[in-house]
């Protein structure tokens, strides 16, 4: 089922007794009884939810992740643990939520601390352009739609992801793109997806490339030691694939390759 | 080793603060995002527990956090010199709040428990609350 | 954990330089010692410092500056200065560094001062 | 009024921690974006002064920042126990500096002074500095 993901709705509270002969029912079969347990815990799994708020996900989401924490302590909950089920769903419904906000979370706090300064220094032009004076650091969290605390931290920091050695570029030139310039503007949801269809198109070498480089931040140099090639091999290789990933992610038509010549 | 000690006083406006201190600290270890938010979420609990509970809304009560980097893990210990508690064990029960009143819930500490590695709770009725946090900051592992 | 990153093009007699992050006392060694190898090409004149990307400085990132600049002079070399941000930019003239660098708009107009002057 | 202290090893790594978290405790008078970077920039010329002059660069000093918030400024103290200063008037004046060889070139008060609305300085030699900045944040006009 799916719990119906209304605030307001108080739910009725069952003491822990009637809580585990429901629990019995649930796990012999009996869908109503699940449903009435899962019904009795939406104000607890709103109140999870609270706490998780603020990152950018829409909290009927986040709600429908802890009903599914919920209701997989409905069906493990084992009547040997001796404990009371809150005591039991709590942590599993906590523990869902950070999960799911895991799997979605393992980019480097440097990568997206730079796209928000990025971010930031646009929000702040455009407001001069309007308004004829700086920001306050509120005004221009609320333009952005972040914390004031992810600004006074982006301000201070553009902590650079690229390492030094991959961004000395000697003569001949032609300075290698991050994937984050492919798509300066764009939402952060299109540049993630458009990247991902790009990746699939890469062979798994290639793919394992932009992975350690761009996902985990490795240097060239880290990647060329992995892959057991030369470091201006990696270089070379690269730069293949982001123009190639250009393309095929065609986001910024007006992004020129013609440098390429020498 | 990498060591600080911040106080400030019990007042809401200052979570926000805390937060951001412990975090701009935390990025020492170059976590990844979410490591931030959760350290974030657990300094905001504990930081809150120390002014709504342990010094009952009073504003004039001092909040210490103690931080330390130690073999790739943040340590942080909250230290309130307020009401403490008679019974940690069951402050520490999922859903127990003393405050059903201002609609708490009663999961702070639950929520601490499971984003971080390793908690310890000292408390002390009239004398005040120390909570200590552990969490490991995995380097990215490649696979 | 990294908070500059620094890009250094060598475009025939000039340099480059596009500073990313933050420039503190932390961070100005690293910024010191790659600008300094570059440097060490003796066909290198110019420098070009694009701060587009610089979110902070403070007096440790002049000393850097400076402390390349001196390394030019004898080259009879030119230090050219574009996009630097309000609070940088304000550093950069409280620290008199105008009287000695150029203040261009962008890369390119850099480039062309750096031609004119050939 | 608000307050808040914070101490901390005197690293070059928590010279941004610093900045952060002084300017995290500024944000509740709403500053300007300039304003939150003049305000980073002066600390990070105060706790530079004192890491690589107050404790010559030893890591295992103390750096103490004490902060609050009064009828809209910010009050600023940076403290070290370090080597203090014989003459604080020279170390004052514009582009004098003890370390020339460290590529530092004595604008670190200038700037300070420069972009705060009092600096007062006290020091003894081989007893420590302390430097107290005041920052007036103005309330943005609505035009
Ligand atoms: N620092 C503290 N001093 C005194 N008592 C505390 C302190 N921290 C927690 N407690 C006690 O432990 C109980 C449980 O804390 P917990 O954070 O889990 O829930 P809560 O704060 O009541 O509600 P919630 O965190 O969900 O808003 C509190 O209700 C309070 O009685
Ligand atoms: N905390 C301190 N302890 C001891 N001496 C200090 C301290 N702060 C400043 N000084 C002295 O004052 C001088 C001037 O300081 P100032 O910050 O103006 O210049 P600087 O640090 O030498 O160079 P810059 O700040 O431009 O990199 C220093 O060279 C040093 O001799
Ligand atoms: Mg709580
Ligand atoms: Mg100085």
């Amino acid at each position: 089922m799916r719990a119906k993901a209304q605030r307001a709705q108080p739910s009725e509270s069952l003491d822990d007794a009637s809580i585990k002969r429901l629990l019995r029912m649930s796990q012999q079969g009996n869908k109503s009884a699940r449903d009435h347990i899962v019904h009795a815990n939406v104000r607890l799994v709103w109140s999870v939810v609270q706490r998780f708020a603020h990152r950018g996900y829409e909290p009927d989401d986040l709600f429908q992740i802890g009903c599914i924490g919920l209701m997989k302590a409905i069906d493990k909950f084992d009547f040997s643990y001796d404990v009371k089920f809150s005591t039991y769903a709590v942590p599993m419904i906590i523990g869902e939520m950070q999960r799911f906000l895991r799997d979605d979370g393992t980019v480097k706090v440097s990568r997206s601390l730079k796209e928000l300064s990025n971010k930031l220094r646009r929000a702040k032009e455009q407001w001069m352009g309007v308004h004829g004076t700086s920001p306050t650091v509120q005004q221009l969290a609320h333009a952005v739609g972040v914390d004031v605390a992810d600004v006074i931290v982006a301000l201070d920091a553009t902590r650079a992801t690229a390492s030094i050695d991959e961004t000395v570029f000697e003569n001949d030139g032609d300075p290698i793109l991050l994937i984050d310039q492919l798509a300066d503007d764009d939402g952060d949801w299109f540049e993630k997806f458009a990247l991902q269809e790009a990746m699939n198109t890469l062979n798994e070498r290639e793919k394992l490339l932009v992975t350690l480089r761009y996902f985990h931040d490795l240097t060239q140099a880290q990647v060329a030691k992995r892959l057991g090639i030369s470091q201006v091999q990696v270089s070379r290789l690269e730069k293949k694939i982001l123009h190639h990933m250009r393309q095929q992610c065609a986001m910024h038509p007006d992004v020129q390759d013609g440098k390429e010549s020498g | 080793m990498n060591t600080f000690t911040l106080s400030f006083a019990s007042r809401s406006e200052n979570e926000s603060f805390a937060r951001v201190a412990v975090s701009a600290f935390a990025a020492q270890l170059d976590p990844t995002v979410e490591e931030i938010r959760e350290i974030q979420t657990v300094i905001s609990e504990a930081v809150t527990n120390a002014i709504i509970h342990g010094y009952q809304d009073r504003t004039d009560g001092t909040v210490t956090i103690y931080g330390r980097i130690q073999d790739g893990s943040l340590h942080v210990s909250i230290i309130d010199f307020g009401v403490g508690m008679e019974d940690v064990a069951l402050a520490r029960t999922p859903l127990y709040t003393s405050k059903p009143d201002l609609e708490r819930s009663g999961i702070g500490f639950t929520i601490m428990e499971q984003l971080c590695d390793a908690i310890e709770v000292d408390s002390a009725p009239g004398r005040g609350t120390r909570i200590e946090l552990c969490k490991r900051i995995a380097p990215v592992m490649v696979s | 954990m990294k908070m500059i990153d620094i890009a250094i093009e060598h475009t025939g007699d000039t340099l480059i330089v596009r500073l990313c992050g933050e420039l503190d006392h932390h961070q100005a060694d690293t910024v010191r010692t790659h600008m300094e190898s570059s440097l060490s090409a003796p066909h290198v004149r110019h420098i070009v410092l694009n701060c587009a990307q610089l979110t902070f400085m403070d007096s440790s990132g002049i000393g850097v500056i400076l402390g390349r600049y001196k390394q030019i002079i004898p080259r009879q070399g030119k230090l050219l200065i574009c996009n630097a941000n309000e609070t940088v930019h304000r550093l950069m003239e409280l620290a008199g560094l105008f009287k000695i660098a150029t203040l261009v708009k962008d890369e390119g107009e850099a480039m062309q001062h750096v031609g004119v002057l050939q």
